[in-house]
């Protein structure tokens, strides 16, 4: 460590976030310039900063981990990777909403600064090293997530789950910010290797008092997640929000809260591990039942989607109560994945809603399969790789977090976690069920734009590839953590 | 003599209060944001208690930064309260039911 | 030989596929001349098989046709066994079967079924030789089911008329029953001997018979004993033993030259033969042979009685069909296989001979069935007429006659079985088989009488066409009379007493009826002269007597002893209402449980409670847990306390 | 054909269909099958379908019946990090039923050729990716491998049944789905079990395994769960009647030709050889299960009043003799008896596809003319249709067993094993003798004898060439496995007793 004389190689390691930092101010001073008509090029020029971004990250790629501003900043190939997702899932955010928006009258600049500055805080949370940078990352990607989800100011609902959002959220990050007090108190310390290395160095620390901070912690960590019970704002902003926004959340801040739960729990208080793993088992297995069981119930489809990323998370979470590097890799590969799906199932609905009207409920998807059979089969796709089904992905994603699992000795919740999988199915079916089974209500077939389109079913069909494929990405999950 | 231990309880029971002021209130959401502000309040007295403690000087620069969060967290509560309002003609904690289930 | 056999068992294959696949492009002629030929050309063979047997000396051949499959060393083979046994039932069922397609040609010809008809008993004459000719079980068990099979399509061939396909229903799953016990057998013979083929089983079978099984624990039970019932179940299957005798009477359903063919000649007498057949097993079980001999005589004599008061001029026929064959089967009791085999033979030609009368009254009436509806036909059918006298006298054993020279010697063994004990199982045998000769000639000449006596009952429309059937009807009659009448005469002495079937037949020392009656035994002519100081002999004509004085004489007294006896009439009637048993007791009966378990088992507790009730189940558990969402901020934010104050007190609790 | 093409006889088998398949789906039809272009796609699927048949007859030629061990093996890195292969082959038990398989498929692609009527590319698409994925489930030799293929086979199904099918399609499918997924999970715990133990999905690396008595046990009963519900052994069958209901005609088919072999083939290419000791020790209970489909499903379908309802129930009960055979393999003390029931369930497998199948067919020929599957809306069949009539009686007097017929060969087998086993097994599996022409011949009276009940059956009309074909080469071939199953068994009979070698080792 060079102390704390800043050096400008530390700048070069941290290009892509002040890239990003200036790419904003020139997104923000361009769509000032621009008026309602033309406001898809300011679509563009995110677009463009997203492309040059990514450009920055492959150049300023780490083939180490290396640790910079005295230690608050980490880059190495875990933040590498999943800074190139979440780019990349941004910018696939911004590919399906732009329509949308443009349709409902709702296509303001804001929409893309905020996702950019939010895309930052996700950057900064995945590169923290010490408490602080992860929360500063954390508070700015929440707080450009409430704007966002308030974003069409002429909607109740939007404005009522951007509130329940933000006060919730406000919550969360007190107690996590409680919980932080409280590790400095007893380590002394904020930066996640000298937490470690204060803890090792004396067992006795491994006590209440840090475990008290840890439980706050882990409220804070659970509600990134929509943990149980920490989940309540999850199925609400979902639903509330314009489906741009819920697309939005439901992808690349959930890549943040994996590093977060990562860079806190595993690097920072591995020591803990048996007093941590105890309440994530809890949590997890609640996310699983509930949000399996909740969804068979939902109508709606941008909440039962909700519902089953509760369930999702639980699979992630339980990975992570592994402990093991192969757990770790399991729950990178599923989150990554998880998202690619996600990404796509709200790609469609956005699609599926047409001007003046949110289509959102599942009835809408009723007769799709005749009406536009190509999206259908990618939405078949999806459904299926969410189900778990071979040759999907989430087959694929779910073996590796039970085979962690039962390789940490617990057959039995490896049961439990399949048992829940198939009542699952059911509720995923049901979306099948309606496009292919069901006589379709009204004609209207789906629209997209020629860009949108190849997007879409590269995304989709992407998750028939890794599950064909998965071997790559797979290695890779390993390499990094395993 | 005050040592550090009830500077952590003070702050304890001022995060205890927030929290039941955000279950307990009903009526109004700026109380909400109220409570929040206390809930970091608390935090930070935790902070400068530790940092003290410890003769370290992160704590406090932490302070800092959570009280600047905190200024931007209650800006975007307020603008959010008002987008609310202006749609519902209403800020009261138990008219906002309309999505559950 | 080799290729003999082959074309006696293919000829007839070849000619029913032809006409069944090719009947339309054929035609009608086409149909009956090619399955004729076929069926001809396999009976020619099997008289030349026979005369090298009998007169050329040749022993008995095993063959092996080709290798069914090999499992577990367990050679499972297609074969012919040819030994004078075979020898004579392959002549017996070809030329009965020639002689029903000639006939049929004449009584079919107005039937839009024609071809298939055809093609059907040259079907049944194939399966019934492969069932003869087996050398091994398999053969066996697939013959056994083939006739089985065609009887049943040929008892529905009218498969219009409900009581046909009711009977060709009840017929198959009647005698399914019996090869339930049939199949059985033969596991249990490969069980203890490890093969299916003849030969190695009877080579085997003392050793079989040392062993024993425990079919209820605790109760060990000789292997043989056990075996021989099984395979006795499928004979009673096959050959219509009560109390599974209840579907013959019902294949009358069907058209007549079957009821010649199928369920007079042949196939029912599958179960003889093949009990004859077994006679190295059932020798060996003692048990095994009281059981065979019990039953038969029930069926003789009961079945008999029940003739008398049908009044179906083919169901009189089949009654005394199901008596016929308990008399064989009381005789296979007795150890006197070849009594058995020789009574078959007779049988197959007098009763052939009888059916096709019958039905040659049928067609001449226009398928008027009812004896009540007929009489005097005589001067009409003068051919009909005494080939049907004739039949009858053979039935009842009149002297000279084929079926006096197989009744009274096969009554004799009976007489002479003593090895049995002069217990109550001797008794019933011999007696229920003499007094059958009384009940015998009763019926027989009740139903001669009632047809071609007395005055004629049926209607003035009939009686204008009444005339004596065609050529293609009468010649097979004739044909058939004239073995019906002689052949007894010139076959008893080599076939029983001449050690005629040789090995094909064994009989244990102790057993040996025939060989105690040959002692006896000095020629046709001397037990012809001899035969009126027999019992059965004055049986046979009080019975004759009888039904002369109730139905020529006084035809007014039998009504008066219906009224008189009407309990007993009734049971009759209802022919001791072994049908309810069946139709109202076991059909109805699996019926129900096949209700229960389908209603109760499948769909309420299965389906209802356990599938579907467990998706109910999520369904409301999803429903509950929802309502935990309330909406409301406070209750959310309660949620994340009440989380958080449970991983603290989970601390403390770890503390 | 080069070596090249023989050493991948068996990828060519399971990729050739799927994409025929994919090209289906992807051409699409223009939503008129009356169109040209819905013409075109029956042809491409028929010939695509036909060549499988082509190539596996090749696999037919080049199978060594004597060889031990798997032939046409196949061998690839797939998931390097799981440790995962891409490994095929095949061996006496496997083969059959793929020869069945390819030779099933285009029988029902010609089945539906025109009686499909909503968008028939998806259609047979879906069966041609099916035939690949059964395919792949028989002759898969790497555990996960058989998972993917095993679970993905319930996709075309789910749609068939639900896309095609009756009126409470939605109800059967998922039921269907469900029943297997929930199965099918736990087999999937077990591999990862076995997994963890091996550090590989081999099989042969599951089969030498050491595993004691109570992980065998476990690994048994996940087995179990997987399988019994895919044969379907009682009680986990009630979904196969409804599925089979409201499938179209040619998803009965296959479900119960060939999906349902997938039950009997796990036993006893997983079950038998990876937990011997699990097997023998819930052998009695396997056996006492198969005997209750037996003799209680024989019952059931005698009431059935829907002709599908009741042949499905017959399948149910016919796959009772499968089971039973294989798991008799412990109850004889000493004497032989093991193969005759291995074989005589291997034998009852391959003849049930067929007879089964064709039944399904001729109800289905009967559906296309009346829409009715009860049994009620008909009566005198035959005096409209003589030829179908005869058809129908001959493979329902296969379904009863008749000797002869390829159903008698399997049938009889079991039942010799089972008395030499004990005299009440025979005495309980014989029963079918006279349940099986009960119910079949029942229905066979009520639906093609008597007088013609209603205008319906006055209308019909007899079978056109494409059904008469079908059905002819299928009663061909019940005929022939009938008079002559040699070639088939001995197919096997290596297999089997190497099988049994194997099992007979405790892994204790």
């Amino acid at each position: 460590m060079t102390g704390h004389v800043m050096n400008l190689m530390d700048y070069l390691v941290a290009a892509p976030e002040i890239t990003l930092l200036g790419l904003i101010c020139v997104v923000l001073i361009a769509d000032l310039f621009i008026d309602n008509e033309h406001r898809v090029r300011t679509f563009w020029i995110s677009m463009l900063s997203l492309a040059l971004l990514l450009a920055v990250l492959g150049w300023s790629a780490p083939d180490a981990r290396t640790v910079i501003f005295s230690g608050s900043y980490v880059s190495d190939p875990l933040s590498q990777i999943l800074k190139v997702a979440a780019v990349i899932f941004v910018a696939i955010t911004f590919m399906y909403s732009r329509d949308y928006l443009r349709a409902n009258d709702i296509h303001k600049g804001e929409f893309y600064l905020l996702g950019l500055i939010g895309l930052l805080g996700m950057m900064i949370m995945m590169s923290a090293n010490s408490l602080l940078t992860m929360y500063l990352g954390l508070e700015t990607l929440a707080l450009s997530q409430y704007a966002l989800v308030a974003i069409d100011r002429n909607n109740v609902t939007s404005a009522e789950a951007a509130m329940k959002y933000f006060i919730l959220g406000a919550i969360a990050s007190g107690s996590l910010l409680y919980g932080i007090s409280w590790i400095y108190g007893m380590t002394g310390s904020l930066q996640f290797h000298e937490i470690a290395a204060a803890v090792s160095a004396d067992p006795s620390l491994n006590d209440l008092p840090l475990w008290f901070g840890l439980a706050f912690v882990i409220v804070g960590i659970g509600f990134k997640f929509g943990a149980v019970p920490f989940h309540m704002w999850l199925p609400d902003v979902y639903q509330g929000a314009r489906t741009p926004v819920t697309l939005y959340i439901a992808t690349a801040p959930k890549l943040a809260a994996l590093a977060l739960i990562l860079r806190i729990l595993v690097d920072g208080l591995g020591a803990l591990h048996e007093t941590w793993a105890a309440m994530i088992l809890v949590i997890a297995v609640l996310s699983l039942l509930v949000g399996n069981f909740v969804a068979i119930a939902q109508t709606n489809i941008k909440r039962m989607l909700g519902y089953s990323t509760i369930g999702h998370v639980g699979f992630v979470l339980l990975a992570i109560f592994c402990g093991t590097g192969q757990g770790n890799a399991a729950a990178l590969f599923y989150m990554l994945t998880y998202v690619i799906a996600a990404a796509g199932a709200f790609g469609i609905v956005i699609l599926l809603s047409r001007r003046g009207y949110d289509a959102e409920f599942l009835s809408d998807f009723k007769g799709l399969g005749t009406r536009s059979p190509w999206f259908a089969l990618m939405m078949m796709f999806l459904m299926f790789s969410m189900a778990g089904v071979p040759p999907f992905v989430g087959f694929f994603a779910k073996l590796n977090v039970i085979s962690a699992v039962i390789d940490s000795g617990y057959t039995g919740l490896a049961v439990l976690m399949l048992l829940v999988t198939v009542i699952g199915a059911y509720y995923y079916l049901r979306v099948i069920w309606y496009m292919y089974f069901e006589e379709a209500e009204d004609q209207a077939v789906l629209q997209a734009s020629a860009d949108t389109k190849v997007v879409l079913s590269l995304n989709s069909v992407a998750v028939l590839a890794l599950g064909i494929a998965p071997g790559w990405l797979l290695a890779l999950c390993v390499q990094i953590l395993g | 003599m005050i040592g550090l231990e009830h500077y952590l309880t003070l702050a304890a029971m001022l995060f205890v209060l927030s929290i039941a002021g955000i279950i307990v209130n009903r009526r109004n959401l700026i109380l909400l944001l109220m409570c929040i502000e206390l809930m970091l309040l608390a935090v930070n007295f935790n902070f400068v208690a530790f940092s003290r403690f410890h003769g370290d000087e992160t704590g406090q620069v932490f302070v800092f930064f959570i009280l600047t969060v905190a200024a931007a967290e209650s800006a975007i509560g307020l603008a959010i309260l008002v987008v609310l309002f202006r749609n519902k003609r209403s800020i009261a904690v138990q008219e906002l039911n309309t999505l559950k289930g | 030989m080799y290729g003999y056999y082959l074309t006696i068992v293919l000829a007839p294959l070849a000619a029913a596929i032809i006409a069944g696949l090719a009947g339309k492009q054929i035609g009608r002629a086409g149909a009956h001349w090619v399955t004729i030929i076929g069926v001809g050309t396999s009976c020619a063979l099997s008289f030349v098989v026979l005369k090298n047997m009998f007169w050329g000396g040749a022993g008995p051949e095993n063959i092996a046709v080709y290798t069914w499959a090999v499992v577990d060393g367990l050679h499972m083979g297609i074969g012919f066994l040819v030994d004078r046994l075979t020898a004579l039932m392959m002549c017996v069922v070809t030329f009965v079967s020639l002689m029903v397609h000639v006939y049929t040609v004449g009584y079919m010809r107005e039937d839009p079924g024609y071809q298939r008809f055809f093609s059907y008993i040259a079907l049944f004459t194939f399966a019934m030789l492969m069932l003869v000719m087996s050398n091994n079980f398999l053969q066996l068990f697939f013959g056994w089911e083939a006739v089985g099979l065609v009887s049943y399509l040929l008892i529905g061939f009218w498969f219009k008329k409900e009581s046909a396909i009711f009977a060709n229903l009840k017929a198959f799953l009647v005698n399914r029953v019996g090869d339930f016990g049939f199949i059985l057998g033969i596991a249990g013979i490969v069980t203890f001997t490890g093969s299916l083929d003849y030969a190695e089983v009877f080579a085997s079978a003392e050793q079989v018979a040392a062993q024993n099984i425990e079919v209820f624990a605790g109760t060990p039970w000789n292997a043989m004993t056990v075996i021989c019932i099984l395979l006795f179940i499928g004979a009673m299957g096959k050959s219509a033993q009560a109390p599974l005798h209840v579907w013959l009477p019902d294949s009358m359903e069907g058209p007549t030259p079957i009821s010649a063919l199928i369920h007079a000649a042949t196939m029912v007498t599958a179960g003889i033969f093949m009990v004859a057949r077994m006679s190295p097993l059932f020798e060996l079980s003692t048990t095994a042979l009281a059981v065979v001999i019990v039953i038969g005589s029930i069926t003789a004599f009961f079945m008999g009685l029940l003739s008398i008061v049908q009044n179906d001029i083919k169901r009189v026929i089949a009654y005394s069909t199901l008596s016929q064959l308990g008399y064989m089967t009381v005789a296979l009791g007795a150890s006197a296989y070849s009594a058995a085999i020789f009574h078959l033979m007779t049988h197959a030609f007098f009763k052939a001979l009888l059916f096709l009368a019958a039905g040659a009254v049928i067609i001449a009436l226009h398928h008027e069935q009812d004896i009540r509806k007929m009489g005097g036909i005589r001067k009409y059918m003068p051919i009909t007429y005494w080939t049907a006298l004739v039949g009858s006298l053979a039935l009842i054993g009149f002297p000279g006659s084929s079926g006096f020279f197989s009744k009274d010697l096969l009554i004799e063994a009976v007489r002479e079985s003593h090895w049995q004990g002069q217990g109550a199982v001797y008794w019933i045998a011999y007696l229920s088989v003499l007094l059958g000769v009384f009940v015998t000639a009763l019926y027989t000449f009740r139903l001669f009488f009632l047809v071609f006596h007395g005055k004629e009952r049926m209607d003035a429309e009939a009686r204008a066409h009444l005339h004596e059937t065609p050529p293609v009807v009468t010649v097979p009659l004739i044909l058939l009379a004239i073995p019906a009448a002689i052949i007894g005469w010139y076959t008893v002495g080599p076939v029983l007493f001449g050690d005629y079937f040789g090995d094909a037949i064994f009989v244990s020392e102790s057993h040996d009826v025939i060989g105690r009656m040959a002692g006896a035994w000095h020629g046709s002519l001397v037990l012809l002269t001899h035969s009126v100081q027999t019992s059965v002999f004055w049986l046979a004509a009080a019975g004759v007597l009888s039904a002369w004085f109730l139905y020529l004489k006084r035809p007014d007294i039998p009504e008066k002893i219906k009224n008189r006896v009407t309990g007993l009439y009734d049971l009759l009637d209802h022919k001791y209402y072994f049908d309810d048993l069946w139709i109202k007791g076991f059909a109805a009966g699996g019926r129900s449980i096949g209700q229960f378990f389908w209603k109760k088992g499948d769909e309420l507790i299965i389906d209802g409670l356990l599938v579907n009730g467990t998706a109910r189940t999520v369904g409301r558990l999803a429903g509950v847990l929802r309502q935990i969402q309330t909406g409301y901020l406070y209750t959310y934010a309660f949620s994340m306390f009440i989380g958080l104050t449970a991983l603290l007190g989970w601390l403390v609790w770890l503390r | 054909m080069n070596m090249d093409f023989s050493q991948h006889l068996l990828s060519i088998l399971i990729w050739l269909p799927i994409a025929g398949g994919v090209l289906l789906l992807i051409i699409g039809d223009d939503g008129d099958a009356e169109s040209s272009r819905a013409g075109l796609m029956r042809i491409v699927a028929l010939s695509v379908s036909v060549v499988t048949v082509l190539v596996s007859i090749g696999l037919y030629a080049g199978f060594d019946n004597a060889a031990t061990g798997m032939q046409f093996t196949e061998k690839a890195s797939w998931v390097a990090a799981l440790n995962v292969f891409y490994s095929l082959g095949v061996d006496g038990l496997s083969t059959p039923l793929i020869l069945l398989t390819a030779f099933i498929t285009p029988l029902v692609i010609i089945t539906s050729w025109d009686t499909i009527k909503l968008r028939p590319a998806q259609y047979f698409a879906a069966f041609l990716i099916l035939e690949g994925l059964m395919i792949g489930v028989f002759s898969a030799l790497d555990a996960l491998l058989f998972y993917v293929f095993w679970e993905s086979m319930l996709i075309p199904m789910f749609l068939i049944i639900g896309v095609w099918g009756g009126k409470r399609r939605v109800y059967a499918t998922l039921k269907f789905f469900l029943y297997t997924f929930l199965g099918s999970v736990l087999m999937l715990v077990a591999f990862i079990y076995l997994y963890g133990q091996t550090g590989g999905f081999d099989l042969f690396g599951f089969m030498d395994a050491p595993l004691t008595l109570t992980a065998q046990k476990f690994i048994f009963i996940a087995f179990l769960l997987a399988f019994a519900v895919k044969v379907p052994m009682w009680p986990v069958h009630t979904w196969l009647p409804d599925a089979h209901v409201e499938a179209p005609t040619g998803g009965s088919v296959v479900l119960a030709a060939i999906m349902l072999k997938m039950g009997g083939y796990g036993f006893v290419r997983l079950s038998l050889p990876i937990a011997p000791d699990g097997s023998e020790y819930f052998s009695g209970m396997m056996i006492a299960l198969s005997l209750i489909a037996v003799v209680y499903i024989g019952f059931v379908a005698l009431m059935q009043t829907d002709m599908k309802k009741l042949i499905a129930y017959s399948s149910i009960a016919h796959m009772g003799f499968v089971t039973l055979g294989f798991f008799l393999l412990w109850s004889f003390d000493g004497g032989s008896g093991a193969a005759l029931g291995m074989a005589g369930g291997m034998v009852q497998m391959i003849s049930h596809g067929l007879i089964s199948g064709a039944m399904f067919l001729c109800v289905g020929v009967l559906y296309d003319r009346v829409h009715s599957r009860e049994i009620a809306a008909y009566g005198g069949v035959a005096n409209t249709m003589p030829i179908f009539s005869a058809f129908m009686v001959l493979f329902a007097m296969a379904n009863a067993g008749l000797p002869g017929t390829s159903g008698f060969v399997g049938e009889f087998m079991v039942i010799i094993a089972s008395f030499k086993a004990n005299f009440w097994f025979a005495f309980l599996a014989a029963s079918t003798l006279i349940l099986g022409a009960a119910y079949t011949l029942w229905m066979v009276k009520r639906v093609i004898y008597g007088e013609v009940a209603n205008d319906n059956v006055a209308a019909l009309k007899d079978l056109n060439g494409r059904e008469f074909l079908v059905l002819a080469i299928l009663a061909i071939s019940v005929l022939i496995i009938g008079l002559w199953p040699a070639p088939l068994i001995d197919m096997m009979n290596v297999t089997i007793e190497q099988l049994i070698e194997q099992v007979g080792h405790s892994k204790l």
